[in-house]
């Protein structure tokens, strides 16, 4: 593969940063801000596209920013997996800045300069996870961007945000520095090296217990991943607002985990390696009960963004079990699954907070008929939520396909039950949603809680033409993301071609 | 074992001065009473540089007239004269510190009405 | 005139001394400055005399002009010429920041003697990690000792008076101790020189006085940078002394106390003494966590920002012992760049705290509600020195801390890296803690901190140059690493 | 030789009386004939520099600063009062063992040590042997004093001297800043 | 002779010392420390002439100096309850 | 103490003895014990004893408080500035050999030590009053 010496890689990840302190600058100016967030947006976007044309044709990026000392770099890579990754979040960041405007206008919150400063910086540490050359390099992104969304957990302000924010900083802190630092400090020590190598670099140094001990701790330590037990953080991260909840805990922040788990999995250890011990395997069993229990979990949450992040915690270890099962059809599902998850989970958040800004309600026994008022926005939602379950010609149905395909090539037949059993869980909770919206009959209980001063008719600064329509939609920015991704999700059904081609590069070498 | 003893009487001396010495600063309450237990402790260790410099037969170290060889004195008629130097400096430092030592505990009366460390500590305990 | 650069770099901050006081009976204004001028001069000085040791090797000058062993001697080498450099730095900037932070907190009528003894303070540090004869290291601990006594007694709070007290005790027990160790060298090598001792001392290393003597130093010094059992005196030393001392007691009085026993035990015995003669390192081994985990625990447990930076104090001295008891070149150097990132971290660390009880007049953490909002700047550099003490990549904590640990590691002492995980651990918890209240709670009366006063600029600099400083190094370590692995690998006498 | 055997003894009568006495006033003045003991014990070893400084300076400043940190506090040493009941009366008890505990230890690793030192006045015990005979062949020579101490004291180590006295005049400011109220100028 | 006249007068001030520490009243003990001072003076003497050595006549001097304010402070102090 | 007329009376004699004597230990210690400290601490006890005798207010009026002030830095002052000059005149610091504008070797050295003796003696002599008059005054003063 032709490497490219050239900073583009960091030039991504600084758009956002420089947006970031642009933002911060013109805080007094809305507009002002606004536009710098979407162009921002934009220009990575384009940024993006362009390394993605030479990444396709099999070129890579790398870019050496700094040495701290001999061994330590800061360094950036584009390759395959990065570009897939980067491509996936950026692309979303645009959508979710348009949404994220129509939220925060729509609903007046506090502290919005704030709120999009920490965006643009959790958006950079995101490319800078994706476009890391190395471990340390990773990690440093990887903490920036748990330090840089506690600001938006804890965004209410409310002590009960406070308290789920210090959760999730907690978990998320906590673990990656008594975990992964340690993961991190071993490899260093045993491999000599920290670079992302194709193939593994611990290859037949260290013993195997060490090499045991070290896959153990990756695993706990990259929290982000949610697998179980270190998953509790997700519901907890739930406090902050909607479109937070439908980037980062649908795509950035969770994303960074299990796409640090694939790094680690593909060019730490090395699929031979994973193979050789049985690790991969273990972690497959470790994924699949992940999927099972969190997804029995879900069943039981009333309040919809809850039941939504269950279903992530479930969905990621998707990922996981299709780079465990380390066949290269369960590789290609599982990489698959980043875009496609991220697409249908980020239509559903965007529908539950849809449903937060117009109706102000958040539990799932609330919502009876609220399908004939908000008609798009829960058409949008069930396109999601099969989706997720896996049903033709929904994007869903192509990642859980080449899991099975996976696997049975590998002959896992336990995982075929589990995927069968997770399906049909996928289906129980989110199918009476869709029934309870559209066929069941209105409450007549209390109107929506209303916010005072709240009201969308006092809303000067942001377009809401519903009201002539009898409808009581979400404001058209809003809808227009969903309605976007939700589009997106049918697309890539029937256009995966981009992405697939990139995850059999990967898979490939 | 009695040549031991014997032979070197003054060092267990300096060192039954210095426990006195150090008992006094550490386990007494009075603040004066520890500035006087730290004269004591410091001039222990005086008095073991000072032994350590004796020499059998040995006069004091200045020289007993110019015409008694100016120029190479027999340097086994004199006694060491180095660590009364050391002791010399030592002494200064020892009344500094009680100097010092005496201004806090003034201090300390001032702000408490009282110089025992107990009552001190109550005081401090009350005021938090 | 550089040839003279060793002796001025002391006699710089005493000059210092002696012109303010003069000055004083004249025009009181004029303290600041002179104290200023002189510790940046000393810091050129110095910073000189590392760059020459780095091109030409020891430097040694002798006083009077007597030959060691009969004259005193002062040798720069790699490690005196490092510790000279950080320490020098650290008065500068503290210097920087006393101005206008004395005239509120400690008062106009004390300003002038406040720098004269800032200034005696200065002179003995730097001339303790200079010196190359160990009585002489006595009479200028003496000398840094007494004035940071009073020091630390103009406090505001009545309770300072009795923490100097306790202070002085425990400090004189320890200088005492020092002294009786210097005499049993002396008693059997009949020299005071450390170059001349260390070449004396090995045929010795059976005797039980040498042993003794090698008791006393680290007891004697340890009492004085506050080792894990004997640290009692530095709880409410540090933090109920002004801010401005807290900060040049914990960066420089400490690190100095702590250089002057490393000489000791790498320049005067050898590191085979220490490491294999007497079970000092097992004793470490056993020490140190149990001070970095307590005082981890411990700085959790309070709500007073000053104490909880003084317990963890005893926590980063543990870690810097810690590199010294694992004996290899990677851990002395990452005690070496701790003993900097300490300095610059806690300094820093007394510094903003100093600058928030200015403005405030708040000592307790849940007192600072919103100051995120109303003093942002500060929390902002806050913020900086917490991820450093945390050990986060990228500022100069996690580089020594890594050293540390890959030092643990090629020991064979892996027990340690947990060790050091945990401690990072409880310490993020602690600083968070503060970052949380400031930037997540709505201060009480916003208008409350705007009103009372404004911090000057003079104040903020130094803080600010401390926590780039902290960033620099965290992204260019090699600049630190270079001279302390040199000063390592010296002391471990691989060069 | 006998003198210095009763001098010792009364030395450490005297430290003895001097530190377990309630009355501080004569605890002070007891330290002062200690100290008077003490100098007229260091005559006796030839070292007349050091008991010269000591008679000044340990039997007349030292009782004076005391007796002026008398004169402005409190003269009689307080009872020591019971830090309040404890739950654990024998845990009181034995912290105040550790004290105790702390004193021997220290005088037990003081005595371990003397053990290996050479016998007292020994004329061929290493510390007369190294340095020490350079000050007293050539100080006449090189510095034109016949009293080597003073030869020592500012010469040879003349830099020593200079840190004494900047700890005596750091000493003054410490006093001054912790004492003075009122300034002028 | 003289060593042994020095001895005798050292024995003495085991009378002395035994009023200084003893007590009861102040004066009983100024007076010990005051004689014991004295006594130092003339032992001192007494060795300067043992070792043929003038300048101990120097250091007795002090002593007596010293003593004679020692003792000024004392009394001053027991008096009026006050140096100044 | 207003009305002990021997006490005042034997002091107003010995004082002046006692400071004849202090400067002689300070001038002697090069040929016999004593030196600038001891001789300081006797200097600076026959001001105490004045104090002490005749009150602090009598004792400042003598030595002011700005007088004791000046002299005790300047001893200092005087022993480190001889350090430098020995530097100009091309030797080490403290090197009395190299005192300029001497010439013969021992006679710089032995002038050096003198100029050393007698700036500690004016220091400590300084210090020592300071610390009683600090020490001794009343709080209300």
């Amino acid at each position: 593969m032709e490497a490219i010496h050239s900073p583009l890689p960091f030039y991504v990840m600084a758009v956002s940063l420089i947006a970031a302190g642009l933002i911060r600058l013109s805080k007094d100016r809305p507009n002002l801000r606004e536009f710098w967030t979407i162009g921002a947006a934009l220009v990575k976007f384009s940024l993006v596209l362009v390394m993605l044309r030479h990444v396709l044709a099999g070129q890579t990026f790398s870019y050496r920013l700094l040495t701290v000392f001999p061994g330590l770099d800061i360094a950036f890579r584009v390759d395959p997996l990065g570009i897939f990754f980067a491509v996936t979040a950026s692309l979303l960041w645009i959508i979710t800045s348009f949404y994220s405007i129509g939220y925060v206008r729509a609903l007046d919150e506090h502290a919005q300069t704030r709120y999009f400063t920490a965006f643009a910086v959790a958006l950079s540490a995101t490319m800078g996870v994706a476009f890391s050359a190395n471990l340390f390099t990773s990690f440093i992104f990887y903490e920036i961007i748990t330090l840089c969304t506690f600001p938006l957990v804890a965004h209410k302000e409310t002590p009960e945000a406070i308290r789920g924010a210090r959760l999730y900083l907690t978990y998320l802190l906590g673990t990656s520095i008594a975990f992964q630092l340690p993961a991190i400090f071993l490899t260093y020590t045993t491999a000599g090296t920290l670079d992302f190598t194709a193939g593994g670099i611990l290859a037949g140094k260290g013993s195997d217990t060490l090499i045991a001990i070290i896959f153990v701790l990756f695993m706990a330590g990259i929290a982000k991943a949610a697998l179980m037990p270190f998953h509790s953080w997700l519901p907890a991260a739930m406090v902050a607002p909607t479109p937070v909840s439908a980037l980062l805990h649908a795509v950035a922040v969770v994303k960074t985990g299990v796409f640090m788990i694939l790094r680690v999995l593909l060019d730490i250890f090395g699929v031979d390696l994973l193979g050789d011990l049985g690790l991969g395997t273990a972690l497959a069993y470790a994924a699949s009960f992940t999927i099972v229990v969190s997804s029995v979990i879900a069943l039981r949450q009333d309040n919809l963004k809850a039941r939504l992040a269950y279903s992530t915690i479930s969905q990621l270890s998707y990922v996981i079990l299709g780079a465990a099962l380390l066949a290269p059809a369960a590789v290609t599902g599982g990489i698959m699954h980043i875009v496609l998850h991220a697409f249908g989970k980020i239509t559903l958040f965007f529908t539950a907070g849809a449903i937060y800004v117009a109706a102000h309600k958040t539990k799932i026994s609330e919502l009876d008929g609220i399908g004939r008022s908000m008609p798009f926005t829960m058409t949008a939602f069930t396109i999601g939520a099969l989706s997720m379950i896996g049903v033709p010609p929904l994007g869903g149905f192509l990642s859980k396909w080449y899991i099975t395909l996976g696997a049975v090539e590998a002959g896992q037949f336990p995982i075929l039950i589990v995927l069968v059993v997770s399906t049909i869980l996928n289906a129980c909770y989110f199918l009476p949603i869709v029934y309870a919206a559209f066929f069941k009959p209105p409450q007549v209980a209390a109107p929506a809680r209303s916010n005072p001063g709240h009201g969308h008719e006092e809303e000067p600064h942001i377009y809401w033409p519903w009201k002539k329509f009898g409808l009581q939609e979400a404001p058209i920015l809003m809808v227009a993301a969903l309605t976007f991704t939700a589009l997106g999700t049918i697309l890539l059904f029937f256009a995966p071609s981009g992405f697939l081609a990139l995850a059999r590069m990967i898979v490939g070498g | 074992m009695i040549e031991i003893i014997a032979g070197k009487y003054n060092y267990w001396i300096y060192i039954s001065l210095m426990m006195i010495g150090f008992y006094a600063m550490i386990a007494k309450g009075n603040l004066i009473k520890k500035i006087v237990g730290l004269n004591i402790f410091q001039t222990a260790v005086f008095l073991f540089y000072i032994s350590m410099a004796v020499r059998e037969g040995s006069t004091a170290p200045i020289l007993l007239s110019r015409a008694h060889g100016a120029l190479t004195p027999e340097t086994a008629t004199y006694t060491n004269p180095l660590p009364h130097v050391l002791i010399l400096t030592a002494i200064v430092v020892g009344v500094s510190v009680t100097a010092v030592a005496l201004a806090l505990a003034i201090k300390i009366y001032r702000a408490y009405g009282t110089l025992d460390e107990y009552r001190i500590a109550k005081l401090e305990q009350d005021a938090e | 005139m550089s040839l003279h650069f060793p002796v001025l770099v002391v006699l710089i901050p005493l000059f210092g001394a002696l012109l303010t006081f003069f000055a004083g009976l004249f025009r009181r204004t004029w303290a600041w400055h002179i104290t200023t001028y002189a510790t940046l001069l000393s810091f050129v000085v110095s910073l000189d005399l590392l760059m020459s040791v780095r091109a030409t090797g020891r430097i040694s000058y002798w006083l009077g002009g007597w030959a060691p062993p009969w004259g005193i001697e002062y040798v720069v080498d790699y490690f005196s010429g490092y510790i000279l450099v950080v320490i020098s730095f650290i008065s500068f900037m503290i210097a920087v920041f006393a101005g206008p932070y004395v005239k509120k907190q400690i008062g106009p009528e004390r300003e002038l003697n406040f720098f004269v003894l800032y200034l005696l303070l200065i002179t003995g540090l730097l001339g303790m990690v200079i010196t190359g004869d160990i009585f002489n290291v006595y009479v200028f601990l003496e000398i840094a000792s007494l004035s940071g006594y009073a020091l630390v007694a103009v406090g505001k709070k009545r309770g300072a008076v009795v923490a100097s007290y306790n202070y002085l005790i425990l400090g004189t027990v320890g200088a005492v101790f020092v002294l009786l160790g210097i005499g049993h060298l002396y008693m059997v090598t009949g020299t005071l020189n450390m170059a001349d001792l260390r070449e004396r001392l090995p045929d010795l290393y059976h005797s039980r006085v040498v042993l003794t003597a090698f008791v006393f130093f680290v007891i004697g010094f340890g009492l004085k940078f506050a080792l894990f059992p004997l640290h009692t005196w530095l709880l409410s030393a540090h933090s109920l002394a002004p801010s401005a001392v807290s900060a040049i007691l914990a960066a420089a009085v400490l690190k100095v106390n702590l250089y002057a026993l490393m000489r000791v035990m790498f320049t005067v015995f050898t590191p085979a003494f220490v490491y294999e003669a007497v079970p000092i390192t097992e004793i470490f081994f056993v020490i140190t966590p149990i001070a970095i985990l307590v005082s981890s625990v411990m700085a959790l447990a309070q709500t007073n920002i000053k104490r909880m930076l003084a317990y963890s104090s005893i926590g980063q001295i543990g870690f810097i012992v810690l590199g010294i008891a694992l004996a290899n070149e990677t851990a002395l150097t990452g005690s070496l760049l701790h003993m900097l990132n300490h300095a610059l971290m806690k300094g820093g660390l007394f510094l903003l705290a100093g600058v928030i009880i200015y403005q405030t007049d708040r000592y307790h953490i849940t007192d600072w509600k919103g100051l995120g909002k109303t003093m942002p700047l500060t929390m902002l550099v806050f913020t900086i020195y917490g991820l450093s003490m945390v050990g986060v990549p990228l500022t100069a904590g996690f580089v020594s801390k890594w050293y540390l640990a890959i030092g643990a590691l090629e020991a064979g002492r892996w027990y340690f890296i947990p060790v050091i995980l945990v401690s990072s651990l409880l310490t993020a918890v602690y600083f968070w803690r503060i970052i949380e209240w400031g930037y997540f709670h709505e201060p009480d009366d916003p208008e409350d901190a705007k009103d009372r006063c404004h911090v000057p600029w003079a104040m903020m600099i130094p803080i600010m140059v401390m926590a780039f400083l902290l960033l620099f190094f965290g992204v260019a370590a090699f600049i630190p690493e270079g001279p302390a692995r040199q000063a390592a690998a010296m002391l471990l006498g691989m060069q | 030789m006998v003198i210095d055997f009763i001098l010792l003894f009364f030395v450490v009568v005297c430290a003895v009386a001097s530190v377990s006495m309630k009355d501080l006033l004569g605890s002070v003045m007891i330290l002062g004939a200690y100290s008077l003991l003490m100098a007229l014990l260091w005559t006796r070893y030839n070292s007349v520099d050091v008991a010269f400084t000591e008679a000044a300076v340990g039997a007349g400043i030292t009782t004076v600063l005391l007796i002026a940190a008398l004169s402005r506090t409190f003269r009689h040493e307080e009872d020591p009062e019971k830090p309040g009941q404890s739950i654990f009366p024998w845990l009181t008890r034995i912290a105040r063992l550790i004290p105790l505990g702390v004193v021997m230890l220290t005088g037990a690793v003081l005595i371990y040590g003397t053990l290996d030192m050479p016998n007292f006045s020994d004329p061929a015990a290493p510390a007369n042997l190294h340095v020490a005979p350079y000050y007293i062949e050539k100080s006449v020579p090189e510095t034109g004093s016949i009293n080597f101490v003073t030869a020592i004291l500012a010469s040879y180590r003349g830099y020593d001297t200079l840190g004494e006295v900047t700890v005596i005049f750091t000493a003054g400011i410490c006093v001054l800043i912790l004492l003075r109220r009122r300034f002028h100028g | 002779m003289l060593e042994a006249a020095a001895i005798i007068v050292v024995l003495a001030m085991a009378l002395v010392l035994y009023r200084a520490i003893k007590g009861p009243m102040l004066y009983d003990r100024a007076l010990a420390v005051n004689v014991i001072g004295t006594k130092t003076v003339v032992v001192l003497a007494l060795i300067g002439f043992i070792y043929d050595r003038p300048y101990f006549l120097d250091i007795a001097l002090v002593y007596a100096l010293i003593n004679f304010i020692a003792t000024i402070a004392i009394l001053k102090y027991s008096e009026t309850g006050g140096l100044g | 103490m207003a009305e002990h007329v021997i006490i005042k009376t034997v002091s107003r004699l010995m004082i002046p003895f006692i400071q004849l004597f202090s400067l002689y230990v300070i001038a002697h210690g090069e040929l016999g014990p004593g030196g600038g400290f001891q001789g300081g601490v006797i200097l600076g006890a026959s001001f105490i004893l004045y104090a002490m005798v005749f009150g602090l207010e009598e004792g400042r009026k003598r030595i002011s408080r700005k007088a004791s002030d000046f002299f005790n830095p300047t001893g200092l002052f005087i022993y480190a500035v001889i350090g430098i000059f020995c530097i100009l005149g091309g030797g080490r610091y403290l090197e009395y050999d190299r005192l300029p504008l001497i010439g013969n070797e021992i006679l710089a050295s032995q002038l050096g030590i003198y100029g050393i003796e007698i700036g500690v003696g004016i220091t400590v002599s300084a210090v020592m009053t300071t610390l009683f008059f600090e020490m001794a005054r009343r709080d209300d003063d």
